[in-house]
């Protein structure tokens, strides 16, 4: 295992000692229990929106901490779910008396640490929503599974939510907005290479010189179908028609494309896979009007990438537009 | 052996830590095969917690010893094992109440609040190829070893025994619950890391208890 | 090989295809010759700034096209600098009449195609000032070789004499100020695994499993020293103790720093480099008060970072804080 | 051969064309060791270009045919090696003027006309382990062939041995420009590219001019 970490039980104490020196106007972190919040948080009379999940994913959730997005994230160990005190400390230390949003990843572990999160939080007296998401459909749905995968959504769901929050709505507009948002978003990805948790320091699966893995999870879970590699434009299609064919999204709409690095496939590729999804959701008469390009969720150093499409209507694009100043998504501020 | 006491527990708790500790790697490969490959991690970094926790504040009775156990997994460990055991081994602290003594039937009656708050919190069913699958075969076991008049040792050797049928009869089901239910067909073929560590959690029992 | 392309000897116009389906309002995409000029070139009456290098080290140079930052950017092939007829077009289509600035790092291919582009320019009347960057501290300066190499000080200088020429500063000025940021950064870059050039298909050097390369080029040139892989710590060490030793920054000083990957390594790995080199400069007297942490200046997918100390002034520091909207940096709009 | 005019020219253009692509990874290979893995690939993709030009607008004298090979160098090749062997052509082309022959003697005088091209654009000199090396060594024993009174045949024969041993030279020494220079002492013990790119050009020459 090659990375640039000390030791394999420091990497997320590391890393959060780097994102506080980084970021100290930003955000504020509490190292016991591990979390993340806006510098200025509790935001009195907003509504909060408190995400988290396992370490690895970078930036999410942790760069996503500011305004017009999250006012806490909690980092669990590397792909492992955080825990419950984490979650209740992170959400008595944001809310700011409008009630707090718990936006979970659909994993049976952040499923359940949060639920008890929540549960303690309001035997404490604060109202506290929770929206799963669950927008990979690698993962056949169905409600005696443990469902789908929550994956690219939620990072526009944080986005979009935040904006909404920081305009003044309430917990039960702010939840609809999100759950609103994952019901029209779909995912999918694939892998080139197995990412290696520090602590295994193996590679969590073995893919042959010429092979690849579709509809791959953030955790290195298997996916799909592996396959001999194809063409950018092929994976392209291999990862998009599944997300069209689902539902949401139909000709004649228009959408947010989110091409996402797995953490290892760099900027060149994320622009030629953008190429052919742009060819192909033209061909199927979707217009992309908005885009994001980049590595926003990932999975270690592995090389892949992964497609989200979210179809917009006006609010949706108006707050996605909104300003955003966090460490890992800027702009308009 | 016809019961226990807080010693005894203390043991048992302590020879899980042990075995968790010893069995990290393995368990961390089957997580690998159809989760995310950090199983052993997470268990291994909640057991040693424990271990910090019982020498730092000494539980004074059963249900102490019980309680300390899910509040630091439910602390430490995270993913979906942490809440489950963490659930589990509070309903087994419940459960206990003031008794300072287990026998073989009680023991009994602790794993079934057990299981059934892992059932409450997880909603898996036994061939959903969950930890749940070792744990019902277990307690299937041992309830008939107790209607047998078993003691204490041979109870929970039953249940061990049960606890093994159940975690190698993960290996051909599908996953409906978990991580590894993502998989669909693909699981098939696994053996079930949680079942695995179910196994290993009576096994470390019936190690100390004789 | 394994990568999200289609056709190798297409990978650069099917990236530029891939930034302006995703760009259009913010970039134009030439494609012949290849060039990437803001969308509202050109600027009347203020200096432009145009950079170009191969390809491989995206965002670099195409991802700095905006208000802000540069004015046009000239993609070469992967790792092959560009030629005179790209960077001359580019040149006559940003050109506002306040003259050019060509930003040039030090590469002998780089230099002498744009030295050739920069005579034609000069032959159709436009002023053009060049500026070489060699900020690179794992190459032996000297007069008799090619010198340093230009890296990551590239980036920043892109973004500061941007902002000048945004205030509506004069050429010379903007050129000297160019210089300056060359003359106060330094850098150095490691490696962990190689890249693969699409076009060669395997990897340009190899590294042990337990090997990493000191002083790696971002074109993964060999470096300085080929070593056992340790910790972040130790590596923070190799690579700014020789950035502190070559001299313009001393105790007392406030710098940026920029942590950089090479492209394949995370931002978690990226945040604990932050976190150690945050440690080692407060432990040498020097005081990080802006940062910058990403990947910038990539080298395909090779895993590894850099790191980049300019040392700050007020103007500078003012000149980093200006907003500049591009695809690949943004903030304040 | 005495002397060859616009035909021949034209054939030892498409024999260098035919060898770089042949030895285009061999070329890139040796980049890989001391540079960045692209001289094959740049040198392969300008003379690509040439043929293509050559075939889209025919020249009609040597000079045109120099020029055009010059031109899509510089404006195909990128990196160091486009502007330095686009300017040794233009520097070529301008040197043979409006001859429609070309002796020995006179394919000299072009030669040095070519390498001050490079020199005055890329500041090397012999001994700094770049195409300066074979280049020169190839000028000395032609100059050499020449005054002894070899035909264009044998002159250019000579050159190739010179080149030759030019570019092997290059082997020990510690490159002082291009890329390799970054290297330091680590570029001892490789062969310059852009050295054995000069050999294979001149080889074209003597392949195509018995
Ligand atoms: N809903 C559930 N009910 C019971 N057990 C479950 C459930 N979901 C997962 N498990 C158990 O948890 C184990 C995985 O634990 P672990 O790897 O620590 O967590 P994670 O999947 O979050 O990484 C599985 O092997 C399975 O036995
Ligand atoms: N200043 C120079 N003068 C003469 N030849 C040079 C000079 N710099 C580099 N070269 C030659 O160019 C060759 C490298 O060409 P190439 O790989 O195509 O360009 P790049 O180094 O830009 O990738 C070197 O092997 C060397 O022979
Ligand atoms: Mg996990
Ligand atoms: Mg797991
Ligand atoms: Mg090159
Ligand atoms: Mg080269």
């Amino acid at each position: 295992m090659k990375k640039l970490i000390n030791e394999v039980d420091d990497v997320v104490r590391d890393e959060l000692e780097g994102i506080a020196a980084a970021h100290p106007h930003d955000v504020k972190v509490n190292f016991d229990p591990f979390y993340i919040t806006r510098a200025d948080a509790p935001v009195q009379g907003k509504v909060a929106l408190v995400s988290g999940g396992g370490s690895g994913h970078e930036p999410m959730h942790g760069g996503f901490v500011g305004m017009g997005m999250l006012d806490a994230a909690c980092p669990g160990e590397v792909f492992t779910s955080p825990t419950p005190d984490q979650m209740l400390e992170a959400t008595k230390a944001v809310s700011g008396g409008a009630g707090v949003l718990h936006i979970v990843k659909n994993y049976t572990g952040d499923v359940l640490n949060f639920e008890m999160a929540a549960d303690l939080a309001g035997e404490e007296g604060i109202e506290v929503e929770s929206v799963v998401i669950d927008d990979d459909v690698a993962v056949q749905d169905s409600l005696y599974t443990a469902g789908r995968r929550g994956v690219g959504a939620t990072v526009l769901a944080e986005k979009i939510c935040g904006a909404a929050a920081e305009e003044g709505r309430s917990l039960t507009e702010v939840a609809d907005l999100c759950r609103k948002v994952n019901g029209q978003a779909r995912s999918m990805g694939m892998a080139l290479t197995s990412c290696i948790v520090p602590a295994a320091g193996q590679p969590t699966f073995e893919l042959g010189e010429d092979e690849m893995e579709i509809g791959i999870g953030i955790h290195g879970e298997p996916g799909r179908e592996r396959m001999k590699v194809a063409s950018a434009a092929e994976v392209v299609e291999l990862l998009t028609k599944p997300i069209l064919d689902d539902g949401p999204i139909s000709p004649g709409d228009n959408v947010l494309a989110f091409v996402n690095s797995m953490g290892g496939t760099p900027l060149i590729e994320l622009y030629i896979v953008y190429r052919d999804l742009h060819r192909y959701l033209e061909a199927n008469g979707v217009t992309i009007t908005r885009n994001l390009i980049g590595p926003y969720i990932t999975s270690l150093e592995m090389q892949g990438a992964s497609i989200t499409l979210l179809k917009l209507d006006d609010e949706l694009t108006r707050l996605w537009d909104a300003p955003v100043k966090t460490p890992g998504l800027r702009w308009g501020a | 052996m016809e019961s226990i006491g807080l010693d005894e527990v203390l043991a048992w708790i302590r020879q899980i830590a042990a075995r968790i500790e010893e069995q990290r790697g393995y368990l961390t490969e089957l997580d690998s095969a159809i989760g995310d490959a950090d199983h052993g991690i997470n268990m291994n970094r909640g057991f040693k917690a424990v271990l910090e926790k019982l020498e730092s504040s000494p539980p004074t009775d059963i249900a102490g010893a019980l309680r300390t156990v899910a509040m630091t997994l439910i602390g430490k460990v995270g993913g979906a094992s942490g809440p489950l055991y963490g659930t589990m081994f509070i309903e087994m602290s419940k459960a206990v109440g003031d008794d300072d003594r287990i026998d073989a039937a009680r023991f009994a009656e602790l794993l079934r609040a057990g299981i059934d708050g892992v059932i409450a919190r997880g909603k898996a069913e036994e061939g959903d190829k969950t930890m749940i699958d070792a744990l019902e075969a277990a307690y299937r076991a041992i309830s008939e070893s107790v209607a047998s008049g078993a003691d204490l040792s041979e109870a929970v050797e039953a249940a061990v025994e049960g606890a093994k049928e159940g975690m190698e009869a993960t290996i051909p089901m599908v996953a409906r619950k978990g991580r590894a239910s993502y998989l669909g067909e693909r699981s098939a073929g696994h053996q079930d890391p949680g079942a695995t560590s179910s196994h290993l959690i009576l096994a470390a029992a019936s190690e100390t208890w004789r």
